[in-house]
């Protein structure tokens, strides 16, 4: 089990002796025992730090978040960010040391277990509840998730009530870290691509209808953009406006602009996003499923992503955020990769 | 559906090998449909799948990526990145509901007028029975 | 301002106009948006139509030019020139290929008009973003680095040298050579390998334009086509050349012997040594790995008898700065390490060689002085076998290529010891012959027929040794059954592998290996001797297994691609190359991976392009995620309009 | 059926004139409405001129309302509209809609010298005024003028400040020496208190880069100008231009209606958001 | 007027009104959205509210404003396209999402009103539901004005008292509903008017989460434009749409052109949705912006809420729906932050 309080310790000891400019960690949110992303700054805060199954967050986009705050400084505190790190995150992490996004020293990880079972889904809670505010959610034994409820202690079944990726997850711990608490019981998800195959089982039309009915519903808020931490690009592709505006940008580089799509939230328009979205993230998503979990239409932005990991896999015998040093999914090649589609 | 109708689709052709495929196939007098418009770019490695989703977007109802022979591209390998790339796009497209025919790579030579002929007749063949692409296709 | 164009149509007789309306096409274009003027004309490359192009620019002040023809590769350069002639940037000026891609294949006059205006509009679309573009001029320094002093680099050089361009010559042995130097008689005419070997070795020595560094090896490349900057490391030798009179003193008195590598450890040496006596530079070279100590305290009993006092235990590595305008590889080759193929007993029985110490033994001033004996005894054998393609052809276990000379030196081999042992037999197991060559099927046919060599076909399984024999296991698959030959002698014709160190040096030179190790060819039919890497280029086996009439030919060749390249004032490369965008840029680096030119380095997190090395393939364009990088003229933008032009305007 | 104010009328581009060339170019162009009608507003008011197909920008009027042939505008190349904006030719056709925003009160200066200090593009909604104050010369005081650039030849209406140099003090500056300049070589900010206009009877109108105009604040303060005779026009993205996309605010204020023109007195007490 | 409609006599009612487009809220996946209904036998009574808010019909995400082309001969040529003319009832519509569009008629019906927005209203019905016996984890109407029976925005509440519903029709638009159905309709009596009453109280009762004095708060955030909160609370943000796309009275638009052809010209001049949040909100071409980082842009949020709003139009442009608090990927809670900032006074 992890012990928090030598994450809160270790924490502690980082920000009193200066080593760290800060700690992203969980603390509790307002509403619920639900957790939320904290930047501790304070030495005394570090006892706020919480690991639970509700620290759904990937926390690596803070480090994203934080480094182009600080590129933005005058004076840039060259001190490293301390990051708790969960299996997912810390892949996250991977790739942005692969793609030199952040550089190693960057980073203090304090890498945390997932216990052999995972982070829950708020929306299968709500639901096993019937309304009802769970108070504290912790983890239990061999992967069961402990709720309390009205102060009684209610037990489910790691099915029940894990998030889907976390029920298809093989990376239930850290693959980089400084510090790791815990243990390291590595799963293995019977069918990490179930989904996936069930789609592809479906008629043409079917997946088709399918995924008319979840694109359609997309209001293109951007939430599942804002919360990827591979989706760090100064500029969107497919952003119709100059973000990325420098000094010496002119007036032409900025009409010339291609608008990929339109602003609007049309099917067609939002396919086409999703689509680059999806091709942008092959060999790069690392599965912590943010991008579903924030959309507010509930739309299976993961079982798109999902299916390139698993052709990734399937192809090209790729696994994202494994190796920090090895080439990128799309930057190498193999002679013998499968080209029987090919005329 | 609409079974006569002329399928619009976009090439993208490696200029020294497919597209000189292409003239091939010109200067042999080869007839084809007219149904395809070539874009001649470099390397079929400097195809960006958002060049074909955007092409889709646009109103294409096929396209069609070519490039050399493998080993004989003439940057080395950038046929081998190209390989990769549509072989995702290839996988993924259908997955979401797009017809697969609308799709398709080859590797097409400087002498082979005949073998881009026959990829069009059958790229056009395969397209007319699906109709118009609406799918992906814009419509404001 | 919005450009001004213009397009010009060809009817190319009845090529494009019997099925192509021109006039339609022409008609259509001139209601363009920002076309200024469109016109057809029956042949726009003839001198009226390009002087019409020409005048319409200066009448028109035109910015840019569409010529609706025949395909690009045919009239792009024409069309250009003509442009330019009337004061336009040549890049202001694209062809849209209506002939081999419309009218050519079309027969429906309709839909091929209807195409060949679509076509021509998206040409007005790319033309809009054109840039104007300058070559880029590339400043050549007019010397060559070669690296490798085999008869592929020793050729190079003179061929070189004598067209008046300096070389830099390295070796990393103490002397020049290569392997064709051990050899003892050459195939197919059996001549002396070190007669003609040697005074090319002496010339290139002695030739003004060449500068020689043995005992070295590169260090560090940088720089590009034109302009590369090479790090040479000399090491020591502990011996002055210019002082050692090769008295062999100093040999006489050194107390160490280790085993001889000119030899392949079928003699041994001293510490202090000449590798063979006609080693250029005519020098000794003390091995400091051998001798006990550069203390003289140590031994120091060469330097006592040296009476020039050449010997200078005080030498150091010297590292020299060479800057070279191209590269030629020609780093030749190691045979397959005979440890590999135990099941023949190399290393184990004495009497076991490889291909090279047999040349050796055959070699006049060979160890045994050109007679044939064995290591173990010094008996001549009576019975010899050959083991051809040991390590070759074996995609399994060895290699998978050919080595293409073995069946030839075993041929010759097996002839030059009948020629010694007149009653000896000799066997040769082979998988097939393959003698392609200007008289070597004929060789290998004298070999069989007048000097009564036994070829059988098959592989052998093991070699023993049993009561002083050889014992030699193999299959005959011609009359289908087991052999066993009890030999005094095996001949192992082993697999030919790119020299020790070929890895470091692409990586150094930044070319790509082939799937084998042998330096990869920028194309395998039409750009044999060039490397992938601009300015770098391959000569002798560096590239692949050949015999040295071929080495000698690709040395040759690789040399006037040099001297193509040095002979001009400044190199002008093409200004079709990528550019960073470095507001988007994250300096992810996939660029840099992908680029198959190396063209492109991170420098303070963003992409960089060097445009000399870049030939405008654009895969890294494809690459980056941010759409951070993008050919001139040819841009994501250039595409998508053509795009909206193909797919959006509807008639 | 009621007005749609989001529809441009078509407008014809009657005259164009280059004034800066360069990297930041900034062109001149006069239009006439396509139906013929007038197209009243105020000094310091502006309008939405569309170049369809690339979208819409905020451009100040920089022609007087007494000008009934024509309304000028004077555009810098900024990006996407304003580039096509800057493709067209003579006679080509625009979309025009507004007038927006509250312009200068200038009913309330008669009788006033009157200030004018612009930088860069920043003339353009100034002009307006001027102009107008001009051919109503007698309703004010004394006028002067204010103008620098980064080069000369970033310097918008040249021709036109060189005869109004016969009418009225024009002081001239450039930021950094150039060979052949005879005027005054520093910021705006700097001419200005070199030249110390007073503070009696006067009115200050300011428009520029916002550094420029935080600077020219502080000096005529320190010259005795008080907040309420200082003005200028703050310049926040627009879209709708009627106070209803959102993102022209600052603090409850809506720039494209309640600006761009304001008394320093009132701006100072508004959200630092512009 | 106050009516007593049976609850199995609601879909003879909505039978009636085929003349008008009917939307009901309705269940996909997990979460309600309102959608056409050809049919409306009953009101959900287990969900809470939508998920996107009446707003929607009002103001959608996307809004032809015209067409344009520019044909070879003819010019530059503009067709200005309005909402379908086309009534719409929507049912179960909450307090909150119907004080929603009230709050935005001020912004879009008042100076230079917005004809898209006004047809668009007056070709509206709002059937409400009143909140009984379910507000949400996250509501908090009752801080800000409303309640779960307020009557703000709509034409005609519904509310639940066991097997009927009661019935106040509150606008000659509401009237005109009851009126195709009148024969549905009946007086209620005094125990029903009881039993409204009581359950609005019991409903009031039952909240959880509110903010103290949120009429107040416009007085403290007027101090609070450089408070370090708003840099603490916005470390998190993730600069999406959520909170305001979500947003019953979040309003802020783009207008963009959308090519149907570049040759010749041919496209729509379009307003979508947009939000301060997104970090090109407010971004200058020069790349100058104003409201440079997510803490300005939360501030931005909650002060044109609870402040500018509030200077201008006297009422808080929050209607405590709560969207904003559950949505929110990263938990930023508005409750939370003005409850904490009155803290910040002394
Ligand atoms: C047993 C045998 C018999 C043969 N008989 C014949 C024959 O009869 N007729 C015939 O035509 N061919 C024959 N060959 C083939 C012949 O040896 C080759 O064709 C020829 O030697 C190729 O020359 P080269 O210069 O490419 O390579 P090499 O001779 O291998 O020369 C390469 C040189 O480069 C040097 N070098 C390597 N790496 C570096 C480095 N990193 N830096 C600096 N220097 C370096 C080496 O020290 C060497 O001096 C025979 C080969 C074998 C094995
Ligand atoms: C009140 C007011 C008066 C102005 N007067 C002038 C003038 O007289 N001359 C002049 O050259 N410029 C003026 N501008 C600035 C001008 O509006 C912008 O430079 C222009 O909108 C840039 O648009 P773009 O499409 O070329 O750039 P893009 O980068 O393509 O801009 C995209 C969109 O962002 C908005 N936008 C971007 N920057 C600004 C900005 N600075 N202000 C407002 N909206 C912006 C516009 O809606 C524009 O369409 C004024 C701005 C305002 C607010
Ligand atoms: S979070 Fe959901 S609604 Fe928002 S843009 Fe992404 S997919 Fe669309
Ligand atoms: S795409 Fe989604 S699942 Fe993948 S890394 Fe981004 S947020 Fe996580
Ligand atoms: S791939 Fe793109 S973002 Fe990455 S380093 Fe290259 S140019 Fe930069
Ligand atoms: S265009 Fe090709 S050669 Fe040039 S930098 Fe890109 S990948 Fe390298
Ligand atoms: S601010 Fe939040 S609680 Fe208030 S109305 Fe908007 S979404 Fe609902
Ligand atoms: S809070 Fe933001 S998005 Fe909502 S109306 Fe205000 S400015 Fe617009």
């Amino acid at each position: 089990m992890v012990k928090i309080s030598d994450v809160r310790q270790e924490a502690k000891r980082l920000l009193e002796k200066g080593k760290v400019r800060g700690v992203v960690g969980y603390v509790p949110g307002t509403r619920g025992g639900w957790a939320i992303p904290y930047l501790i700054q304070e030495a005394e805060r570090a006892e706020q730090l919480v690991w639970d199954p509700t620290c759904v967050h990937n926390l690596a986009l803070f480090v994203v978040e934080e480094k182009k705050e600080q590129a933005k400084q005058k004076e840039p505190d060259k001190r490293p960010l301390a990051v708790m790190v969960k299996g997912c995150d810390s892949r996250a992490i991977n790739v942005l040391l692969q793609e030199k996004f952040i550089n190693r020293e960057e980073v203090v990880l304090l890498g945390v277990s997932c216990e052999n079972s995972g982070v829950v889904d708020r929306r299968k809670i709500t639901h096993l509840l019937h309304g009802q505010q769970a108070g504290e959610i912790r983890f239990g034994d061999n992967g069961n998730i402990v709720v309390v409820v009205n102060s009684e202690r209610r037990i489910f079944d790691p099915q029940e009530v894990l998030a889907d990726r976390c029920l298809e997850c093989q990376y239930n711990f850290p693959v980089v870290f400084d510090y790791f608490y815990g243990e390291k019981i590595k799963k293995t998800p019977p069918a990490p691509y179930a989904q996936v195959e069930k789609l592809e089982s479906f008629s043409l039309e079917k997946r088709r209808q399918f995924w008319e009915e979840e694109m359609a519903r997309c209001l293109r808020c951007y939430a599942c953009r804002s919360v990827c931490p591979m989706c760090y690009c100064a500029e969107c592709v497919v952003d119709p406006i100059s973000f990325a505006v420098e000094p010496t940008t002119t007036a032409e580089e900025k009409a010339k602009k291609i608008k990929w799509i339109e602003k609007s939230p049309l099917l067609s328009e939002n396919f086409v996003y999703h689509l680059v979205r999806a091709i942008h993230l092959a060999g790069r998503c690392v599965d912590c499923g943010e991008c579903e979990r924030v959309c507010p239409e509930g739309i299976s932005i993961r079982l798109l992503n999902k299916k390139l990991e698993r052709e990734a896999l399937r192809l090209f015998n790729y696994v994202a955020g494994t190796d920090s040093q090895a080439p990128s999914l799309l930057s190498t090649f193999q002679e013998t990769d499968p080209e029987d589609f090919i005329w | 559906m609409n079974k006569d109708h002329e399928p619009r689709i976009v090439a993208f052709l490696c200029k020294w090998c497919s597209s000189a495929g292409s003239d091939m196939a010109g200067v042999s007098r080869l007839e084809y449909p007219p149904n395809v418009i070539p874009i001649t770019v470099m390397c079929s490695g400097s195809v960006s799948p958002i060049y074909i989703l955007s092409a889709f977007n646009l109103g294409a109802d096929g396209v069609l990526v070519s490039g050399c022979h493998p080993g004989d591209c003439h940057y080395i390998k950038g046929n081998m990145y190209a390989r990769r790339r549509m072989a995702l796009l290839k996988e993924l497209l259908p997955y979401l509901g797009l017809e697969p025919e609308r799709f398709q790579m080859s590797w097409v030579s400087a002498a082979e007028g005949v073998k881009f002929t026959q990829i069009i007749k059958d790229f056009v063949a395969q397209l007319k029975p699906l109709g118009p692409q609406t799918y992906l296709r814009r419509s404001l | 301002m919005r450009k001004k164009i213009g397009v010009f149509v060809c009817h190319c007789g009845i090529n494009i106009a019997g099925t192509v309306d021109v006039k339609t096409v022409a008609k259509e274009l001139s209601q363009y948006p920002g076309i200024e003027y469109a016109v057809d004309y029956v042949y726009m490359c003839s001198d009226p139509g390009q002087n019409m192009i020409i005048e319409k620019i200066m009448e028109k002040k035109l910015d840019g030019v569409v010529v609706a023809c025949c395909s690009p590769n045919l009239h792009e350069s024409t069309f250009r020139r003509a442009a330019q002639s009337a004061g336009l940037n040549p890049f202001e000026c694209e062809i849209a290929n209506i002939r081999e891609q419309c009218s050519w294949v079309h027969k429906d006059k309709e839909k091929a008009t209807e195409k060949a205006i679509k076509i021509t509009e998206g040409v007005v679309e790319k033309i809009r973003w054109n840039e104007r573009l300058q070559p880029i001029k590339v400043p050549v320094t007019k010397r060559a680095l070669i690296i490798g002093g085999g008869i592929a680099g020793i050729q190079t050089a003179l061929d070189l040298a004598n067209s008046d361009i300096e070389v830099v010559l390295v070796e990393k042995n103490p002397s020049i050579g290569g392997h064709m130097i051990q050899l003892s008689e050459t195939f197919p005419t059996l001549d002396c390998s070190q007669c003609i070997l040697t005074p090319k070795m002496v010339e290139v020595s002695k030739h003004p334009k060449v500068k020689l560094y043995t005992y070295s090896e590169v260090q560090e490349v940088s720089g590009y086509v034109g302009n590369f900057q090479a790090k040479i490391l000399q090491k020591p030798r502990y011996v002055d050349p210019d002082k050692c009179t090769l008295c062999d003193e100093c040999s006489q008195v050194c107390p160490v012997v280790v085993p001889n590598e000119f030899d392949l450890g079928l003699t041994g040496r001293k510490a202090v040594y000449i590798p063979f006596p006609q080693a250029i530079p005519a020098t000794y070279t003390l091995d400091i790995e051998a001798c006990p100590g550069v203390l003289p305290i140590a031994c120091g009993k060469c330097w006592d008898v040296c009476e020039p006092k050449a010997i200078n235990f005080d030498m150091q590595p010297e590292v020299i700065e060479e800057k070279v305008g191209a590269v030629v590889v020609a780093t030749g080759y190691d045979l397959y390490d005979k440890k590999n193929m135990a099941e023949y007993g190399y290393g184990k029985y004495p009497d076991v060689l490889d291909g090279l110490q047999f040349e050796r033994l055959l070699s006049a001033s060979g160890p045994t002085r050109g007679k044939i004996l064995r290591p173990s005894d010094h008996m001549e054998p009576k019975e010899i076998v050959f083991i051809q393609c040991a390590g070759s052809r074996d995609p399994e276990l060895h290699n998978k290529y050919c080595s293409r000379i073995c069946c030839m030196y075993t041929a010759k081999h097996a002839k030059l010891y009948k020629h010694h042992v007149h009653d000896g037999q000799a066997y040769v197991f082979y998988i097939d012959i393959r003698a392609g060559g200007k008289g070597y099927e004929e060789f290998v046919n004298r070999s069989m027929e007048e000097e009564g060599v036994l070829y059988l076909r098959g592989k052998v399984s093991k070699v023993f040794e049993e009561n002083g024999k050889l014992v030699v296991w193999g299959v005959d698959t011609l009359a289908g059954q087991d052999i066993e030959i009890r030999a005094d002698m095996v001949v192992l014709a082993m697999a030919i592998r790119p020299s020790s160190g070929a890895e470091k040096l692409a990586k150094l030179l930044k070319v790509a290996q082939d799937s084998d190790g042998f330096f990869a060819e920028a194309h395998p039919k039409l750009r044999p001797v060039e490397s992938l890497t601009a300015g770098v280029f391959l000569a002798g086996v560096a590239q692949a297994p050949k015999d040295i009439p071929d080495t000698v030919s690709q040395a040759g060749g690789a040399a006037i691609k040099v001297v193509s390249i040095l002979s001009q004032p400044e190199l002008l490369h093409s200004p079709l190359v990528a550019r960073v965008n470095k507001s988007l840029c994250t300096g992810c680096g996939m660029c840099v991976e992908v680029c198959p030119f190396s063209a492109i380095s991170l420098h303070e997190d963003k992409a960089e392009v060097n445009e000399v090395l870049c030939e405008g393939c654009g895969t890294c364009a494809a690459t980056c995620l941010r759409a951070a990088i993008e050919v001139k003229n040819l841009t994501h933008l250039q595409i998508y309009d053509m795009l909206g032009v193909y797919l959006g305007g509807l008639r | 059926m009621k007005d749609n104010p989001y529809l441009p009328q078509l407008a014809r581009i009657v005259t164009i004139k280059e004034e800066v060339g360069g990297s930041r170019p900034i062109k001149s162009f006069r239009m006439q409405l396509l139906n013929g009608h007038r197209f009243d507003f105020k000094c310091g008011q502006c309008a939405m001129i569309s170049v369809l197909g690339k979208g819409e920008s905020m451009i100040s009027i920089s022609s007087s309302p007494l000008e009934r042939d024509y309304l000028q505008f004077s555009v810098l190349k900024m990006g996407r509209v304003t580039s096509a904006l800057h493709e067209m030719e003579q006679g080509s056709i625009v979309g025009l809609r507004g007038p927006y925003g509250n312009g200068f009160p200038l009913e309330q200066w008669t009788g006033k010298n009157l200030i004018f200090i612009g930088g860069g593009i920043g003339l353009a909604p100034i002009w307006s005024v001027l102009q107008t104050a001009l051919r109503q010369q007698n309703d004010y005081g004394q006028l002067s003028l204010f103008y620098g650039a980064r080069t000369s030849s970033d310097l918008v209406f040249k021709d036109e400040l060189r005869k109004l140099k016969d009418t009225l003090p024009v002081y001239l500056s450039i930021d950094v020496e150039e060979p052949g300049w005879t005027e005054f070589v520093g910021f705006v900010p700097q001419n200005v208190a070199d030249k110390k206009p007073s503070p009696d009877n006067a009115i200050a109108i300011t428009c520029g880069p916002p550094i420029m105009i935080k600077f020219v604040i502080k000096t005529i303060q320190e010259l005795g100008f008080q907040d309420n005779q200082i003005y200028t026009t703050v310049e926040n993205k627009m879209k709708c231009g009627i106070g209803k996309c959102g993102r022209c605010n600052i603090g409850p204020h809506y720039i494209c209606k309640d600006g761009p023109v304001y008394s320093w007195a009132k701006l100072k007490t508004l959200p630092q958001e512009y | 007027m106050e009516k007593i409609l049976k609850k199995s006599d609601l879909g003879k009612w909505v039978g009636k009104l085929s003349a008008f487009d009917c939307y009901a809220p309705t269940k996909e996946n997990d979460h309600w959205e309102f959608n056409q209904v050809t049919y409306l036998d009953s009101l959900p009574e287990d969900y809470t509210q939508v998920n996107v808010p009446l707003k929607k019909v009002v103001l959608p995400n996307r809004e032809v404003l015209f067409n344009f082309e520019d044909n070879r001969n003819g010019g530059p040529h503009i067709q200005e396209v309005l909402p379908e003319e086309k009534e719409v009832v929507v049912f179960g519509v909450r307090g909150c999402d119907a004080r929603g569009v009230a709050l935005l008629s001020k912004i879009f019906s008042e100076s230079s009103p917005d004809i898209y927005f006004e047809r668009r209203k007056n070709q509206l019905y709002v059937v409400g539901l009143s909140c009984y016996p379910l507000p949400g984890d996250n509501c908090f109407c009752l801080s800000v004005g409303g309640g779960p029976f307020s009557t703000q925005g709509m034409d005609i509440l519904l509310s639940d008292i066991g097997r009927k519903y009661f019935v106040e029709v509150l606008t000659p638009k509401g009237e005109k509903l009851v009126e195709l159905g009148w024969e549905f309709f009946a007086e209620p009596n005094d125990q029903d008017r009881q039993d409204r009453l009581r359950r609005e109280k019991k409903a009031q009762e039952m909240f959880n989460l509110e903010i103290h004095e949120a009429e107040k708060k416009a007085g403290v955030l007027h101090h609070l434009f450089e408070d370090k909160i708003w840099k603490t609370e916005s470390f998190r943000c993730l600069k999406c749409g959520i909170c305001t796309y979500l947003c019953p009275t979040c309003h802020c638009f783009d207008i963009a052109d959308e090519l149907a052809s570049p040759v010749p010209l041919q496209g729509k001049r379009v307003r979508v949705w947009d939000t301060c949040q997104f970090p090109d909100f407010t971004m200058h071409s020069s790349g100058h912006n104003p409201r440079p980082d997510k803490s300005s842009r939360l501030r931005q949020r909650i002060m044109h809420k609870f402040l500018y709003f509030v200077e201008t139009y006297g009422e808080i442009m929050c209607t405590g729906c709560g969207r904003c608090v559950s949505k929110c990927p990263v938990g930023i809670d508005i409750v939370n932050i003005l409850n904490r900032v009155e803290s910040h006074e002394g």
